[in-house]
């Protein structure tokens, strides 16, 4: 295989990421490593997030709520464990745990029952229509988290320490930057496999032309529950990292502007390119960054800046260093 | 009792019409241009601040309210033809981004030029106090105004639509840009026109509910998702499925609000009662969307697949 | 030779006490100065600058960062300030939520954190800690005054009704834990919203002679309004967050009248908080707000301390915190164990100065008033 | 006589006032070509629509392959060997000509849901696919976008995807719309030699292509079948000639 221009522009990403806190450690900069965390975090729900919007074209406005069933899951499993109450006692006892594990397990679990039965009423819709149905299921669990008062509601749910992962201290930054990045680095691989695969062309054919899917006889319905069931556990999954780099989770992380900001990376970056949602949340968290902390009003220069870029650079940041997509 | 329900039934059909007023605005530029525009409820917000500094200023609500529809349609037309523009031939993604972009630039400027304080703004004197209504009940006059003006409006853009060149343009605007366009109509100006128009209705609903609620940065935001709840709802495009979805939605909050932890009372203590009442109620409309799309996934009065 | 030893002991603790204040002490502010609910934090944050500026203490270095009020975003500005900029002390944050995703880690960091308004219950009671000190209050002590304030004006069926989120629903259980009368009906609104037509209605049909109400920011500016406008006329009563300076003004008229609990207002009579009112109105041109008082006292109380030890004695430090030396603009000021504030809750009534609505102090709710939490804390 | 492979019998539909099928009843016997013919606005498009499952008639039925398929939606037709081509081709644009036929391929195979084993190296899923392009003359295209391909081109990609089907009978909806006179010789040529493999229900303007294709021909008139029968039948017919014909002429 030969590399085009887009695989090189891939690993520089890649080189980047890892580079950037190794640099900030060596420099004593532990803020900057907070933040190239923050960045895989985000860059992995967009991963997650961009199957299918990017691939699958289903423009989800909902994916806040997979983000924040992800965090629940960590703050609930930690807080019954960090507290010694057993989550249920009949029929039989349920303990929490803070072992990351057990927790990515139960929120993939969660986030792929919850995704297929919402998946299965909004995915009769389409356009605008699925757009807004999922914001408002979202919003339903968004008001559902905030009432409901035995995980702290709108308080939210702090985790207190950070959940361990076999044979590390999840409490250095950069161990836990080390673990997010590999937790990313796993997506971004499962993604790129699964775009070659039977699965990927079905999908992204379903993109193009559903009435073509159904008279070869693939019901493009099905291909997409299953890729809308899929990136909401990667959303999940990413969901219960966040809940652990605060060490807190509220619903928040379930809020229409999360929906709307995972929305902003992937589109940022680069809408359907496998490195596109990092590349969109590294430079909006560097944005926020750095204007944040001179100006008073830097959302200002923010909105006119993406505004441009939305304007002038088609194809997101990817598009823009990389050229148009080659054919899947 | 009777006349309690009878006042909500009025509530509701207040904060329906309210809610057309944003969207209508939403719906018609969607249903000519194909545009979604997050960016609707920032200039909801123009309207209430620009109502807000002028009648200050003057001192006279009405001249604020003037103020308001002329800011609200000048920052339409100018964001339609710096931004916007630019944004019909792009699919639906880009439409978002681009106008979530608007709304960080709308919502700090605002901020910039008026503090990070909300503003004052009160109902004009004619239209301050109750009146007696049917059913013995007292009712706020200003709300009944809202009601009345809520209605004219519909009324006059229903004519708008059905009756006057423009209308038909932008029925034929509707159906086919192509066509439109090779029968010789500046079809740039028309959208600038019809753009401005729903700010304008955006801009009016935000002075209407600024004097009963607070002016402030960041307002328009919830009013947004209510609106694009009733137009997915009603369908659309469609003016007349904005109408009946306003006043769906205006009926389903107000009266779940009021009747849920009532109704729960009968199963459980009257705390837990309110407690689960007030949860479903928040979420109610949203069921109710949730419901309509299921069974028509076109909504009311969708056409589009 | 063991005297000589002591003395030189003590010698050496006067002159450590004596260079104390000359070691540096930096305090990292996180606040809210973006979106919605920007005033509160501008105020708190220009309250607290404004005692720094008077103070002119060169040894202390402020850090200030807005938290979008997102809780997220708090968290990791907290490790911001904690990783990178190795603050001593941590304070500035208005809303509970946020306070709850920040405190509890920061203090267990061994960081100082004292609040410039959030105070949630969790963190009085068994979630208490020796390095979290409340400036301000804890949250139920406004509702806790605003129910001894109805029983003792007489009211016997108030109307309850505060935001379904669990700030709201302690404070109607706040309310009910000093008052001795009746509930008229109890309503839990929406986070966020904007009408209340459909619960003034039930007001009205309610037949109550009062109503307690605690809906913040745009929330309360909304109900008051719409309240006035609807001419229902049974009393209002509520804490001071609706009806707080910098929210008066948008609020209008239709506030004349209101009684709301404050544990601060302008017209408190001592000379510390006649001169802060004058050069905070100097400094910003426009009067105070609660915030901005808790953001004075709060910067007063650091500095009082800093005068007293080093922050790097974390022991000695806290003590001259605990110690609250300082001239508060609420007159005297005393931590309980629990390290929030005893203290006396006025009852203010809306009334106009001029043009300029404020409040005045009527009467008082609550004196020496400690909080429902402080026995479940053990430090 | 054998049984027919597809059989419409009174099928039905109106829209509006519009009936676009009026009591059509059709079928298609096993080896032969059948040709659906008829003015601008018949109803050919609707009927076939219809039969693939894309739109329901109101009342009639609908066999295939010995089976009611009136209740069963477009997809299980097309897996119970029905294949259609579209009248305007109806490709995946951004896909290679080779992909567009292993997507069809893959659906033969009965296995979508494999998510790791990379498609373009699937042994199993290429050769056939290759092998469909090579029989209709898009080998050396099988890299190319299929946006980018000519129309006549997109055409016999059409034909390959339905190919790849393996389909016990094709529904071929204009094939050689747009397609310049060799072309249409050529695809005339290559269907002659289709319905050995499976029959073929041919709709199509290209008179030519169709007296010297079809077995049978049916007249479809304002949604109404008002002949059927061989070349030389419909040639004699007088209604078709005032009809349709006639009417060309």
């Amino acid at each position: 295989m030969t590399m085009n221009r887009e695989t090189i522009l891939n690993i520089i990403l890649a080189v980047l990421l890892i580079a950037v806190p190794l640099i900030a450690q060596a420099m004593d900069e532990p803020f900057i490593i907070t933040l190239a965390t923050k960045v895989a975090i985000f860059g992995m729900a967009g991963v997650g997030l961009n199957i299918a919007l990017g691939y699958g074209g289903l423009v989800s406005f909902g994916h806040a709520a997979f983000f924040g069933i992800g965090g629940y899951a960590a703050g609930i499993l930690a807080s019954h464990a960090l507290n010694y109450e057993p989550i249920m006692s009949t029929p039989f006892e349920i303990n929490g745990t803070t072992q990351m594990i057990v927790i990515w397990v139960v929120a993939l679990i969660a986030s792929a029952v919850i995704a297929l039965l919402i998946g299965a009423i909004t995915l009769r819709t389409s356009g605008v229509y699925f757009i807004m149905i999922t914001l408002a299921f979202a919003q339903m669990i968004y008001y559902f988290a905030i009432s409901w008062p035995a995980y702290g509601g709108e308080d939210g749910l702090s985790i207190y320490v950070r959940n361990s992962f076999p044979g590390l201290n999840t409490l250095d930054p950069l161990s836990f930057f080390g673990l997010c990045a590999v937790m990313l680095g796993i997506v971004l691989a499962f993604s790129a496999v699964l775009i070659r695969s039977r699965f990927g062309l079905a999908l992204q054919g379903a993109r193009q032309n559903g009435q073509r899917m159904m008279a070869v006889g693939i019901a493009p319905f099905r291909v997409r529950l299953v890729a809308f069931v899929i990136s909401a556990m990667i959303t999940a999954w990413a969901g219960a990292l966040y809940a652990d780099l605060n060490r807190f989770v509220s619903p928040s992380m379930m809020s229409w502007h999360m929906s709307g900001e995972i929305m902003v990376f992937v589109i940022l970056g680069g809408v359907g390119r496998l490195f596109g949602p990092v590349a969109g949340a590294a430079l909006y968290i560097m944005l926020e960054h750095l204007l944040g902390s001179t100006f008073e009003f830097w959302q200002l220069p923010l909105g006119i800046l993406l505004l441009v870029v939305v304007l002038f650079a088609r194809g997101g940041l990817i598009g823009l260093l990389a050229g148009e997509r080659k054919h899947a | 009792m009777f006349s309690l329900f009878l006042e909500q039934l009025l509530n509701g059909l207040q904060s329906g019409v309210m809610l057309f007023l944003m969207a209508s605005g939403l719906t018609l530029v969607f249903g000519v241009m194909g545009l979604i525009n997050l960016a609707h409820g920032s200039l909801y917000m123009v309207g209430a601040f620009a109502c807000a500094a002028v009648a200050a200023w003057t001192g006279s609500f009405w001249l604020g309210l003037v103020g308001s529809l002329m800011a609200a349609a000048i920052a339409g037309a100018l964001v339609e033809m710096i931004v916007i523009r630019r944004l019909y031939a792009r699919d639906h993604l880009d439409q978002v981004l681009a106008t979530f972009a608007l709304i960080l630039i709308f919502s700090e400027g605002t901020r910039w030029l008026f503090g990070s304080f909300p503003l004052f703004l009160s109902v004009p004197d004619v239209l301050s106090g109750t009146v007696v209504m049917p059913g013995g009940f007292q009712y706020p006059i200003f709300r009944l105004a809202i009601i009345i003006a809520g209605l004219t409006v519909a009324i006059g853009l229903f004519l708008l639509i059905g009756k006057t060149r423009l209308g038909i343009r932008i029925r034929a605007g509707e159906a086919d840009r192509g066509m439109i366009a090779a029968l010789g109509v500046n079809i740039d100006r028309l959208y600038t026109i019809v753009f401005a128009l729903g700010a304008a209705l955006a801009g009016l609903a935000g002075a209407f509910v600024g004097t009963t609620q607070s002016v402030q940065v960041g307002m328009g935001e919830p009013v947004l998702i209510l609106a694009f709840v009733v137009i997915v709802i009603g369908g659309i495009g469609s003016i007349k499925g904005a109408l009946i979805g306003s006043l769906l939605v205006g009926f389903t909050d107000t009266m779940g609000r009021f009747l849920l932890p009532i109704g729960f009372e009968a199963f459980f203590d009257p705390a837990s009662a309110t407690a689960i009442g007030s949860a479903l109620a928040s979420m109610l409309i949203y069921i109710v969307m949730a419901l309509v799309l299921f069974l028509r996934p076109s909504g009311l009065f969708g056409t589009e697949a | 030779m063991k005297g000589t030893k002591t003395t030189i002991a003590a010698l050496a603790a006067l002159l450590m006490a004596g260079t104390a204040h000359a070691e540096p002490l930096k305090v990292g502010m996180i606040t809210t100065l973006s979106g919605g609910g920007a005033g509160l934090g501008i105020d708190a944050r220009d309250g607290f600058m404004l005692a720094v500026k008077q103070a002119n203490n060169p040894d202390l270095t402020v850090v200030i960062e807005d938290d979008q009020r997102k809780p997220d975003v708090a968290v990791q500005l907290a490790d911001k300030m904690i990783q990178q900029e190795k603050v001593d002390v941590l304070t500035g944050i208005i809303w509970s939520n946020l306070a709850m995703a920040v405190v509890p880690s920061a203090v267990a960091q061994n960081k100082f954190y004292l609040s410039v308004n959030a105070a949630p219950s969790q963190l009085a009671g068994k979630g208490c800690n020796k390095n979290y000190f409340s400036v301000s209050y804890q949250n139920d002590n406004l509702h806790e005054a605003a129910g001894g304030y109805a029983t003792s004006a007489g009211y016997g069926k108030t109307f309850v009704m505060a935001p379904n989120y669990p700030a709201g629903k302690d404070s109607i259980s706040g309310f009910k834990r000093f008052y001795l009368g009746d509930v008229a009906g109890e309503v839990y609104t929406k986070l966020g919203q904007t009408d209340y037509a459909a619960e003034i209605a039930q007001i009205r049909a309610s037949g109550a002679d009062s109503v307690f109400f605690f809906l913040p920011g745009g929330m309360g500016i909304a109900f008051m309004k719409q309240y006035a406008q609807s001419g229902v006329g049974i009393p209002l009563i509520g804490p001071a967050f609706s009806l707080d300076q910098g929210i008066l003004g948008a609020v209008g008229d239709a506030a004349l009248g209101i009684k709301n609990t404050s544990n601060w207002s302008k017209d408190i009579d001592n000379a510390t908080n006649k001169a802060f009112v004058e050069t905070f109105q100097a400094e910003y041109g426009r009067l105070p707000s609660l915030y901005a008082s808790y953001g004075f006292d709060t910067a007063n109380l650091l500095l009082s301390a800093m005068g007293k030890a080093d922050v790097k004695d974390q022991d000695a430090f806290r003590d001259a915190l605990r110690a609250a030396d300082f001239n508060s603009v609420r007159g005297k000021f005393i931590f309980g164990a629990n390290q929030h504030p005893i203290q006396d809750i006025y009852v203010r009534e809306v009334i106009k100065e001029g043009d300029v609505l404020t409040n005045k102090i009527v009467g008082t709710a609550l004196i020496d008033h400690a909080d429902a939490y402080a026995s479940e804390c053990v430090m | 006589m054998p049984e027919a492979i597809l059989s419409l019998s009174k099928v039905t539909k109106q829209f509006g006032a519009l009936l676009a099928s009026d009591n059509v009843s059709l079928d298609l016997m096993p080896g032969e070509i059948h040709a659906l013919i008829g003015p601008n606005g018949a109803g050919k498009s609707t009927l076939i629509k219809q039969i693939a499952g894309e739109i329901k008639p109101d009342s009639g039925e609908i066999r295939f392959a010995g089976r009611d398929i009136g209740e069963l939606d477009a997809v299980e037709r097309s897996r119970m060997g029905l294949a259609r081509t579209f009248q305007v081709s109806s490709l995946m644009p951004e896909f290679s000509v080779l992909q567009n036929v292993v997507l069809a391929q893959q659906s033969v195979s009965g296995k979508i849901f494999r998510f790791f084993k990379p498609v373009l190296s699937d042994a199993s899923l290429l050769e056939p696919a290759m092998a469909q392009l090579e029989r209709v003359g898009l080998a050396d295209r099988a890299q190319m976008r299929a946006a980018d391909i000519s129309h006549g081109e997109r055409r016999q990609l059409e034909m390959a995807v339905a190919l790849a089907l393996k389909p016990r009978a094709f529904l071929l909806d204009e094939p050689m719309a747009g397609m310049g006179p060799e072309g249409s010789k050529n695809l005339t040529d290559f269907l002659g030699g289709l319905r050995a493999e499976a029959p073929i229900l041919l709709v199509e303007h290209d008179m030519d292509a169709v007296f010297a294709l079809a077995d049978r021909i049916s007249v479809l008139v304002y949604g109404r079948i008002i002949a059927t029968g061989t070349v030389d039948e419909i040639r004699g017919n007088d209604d078709v000639k005032r009809a349709y014909l006639g009417e060309e002429a």
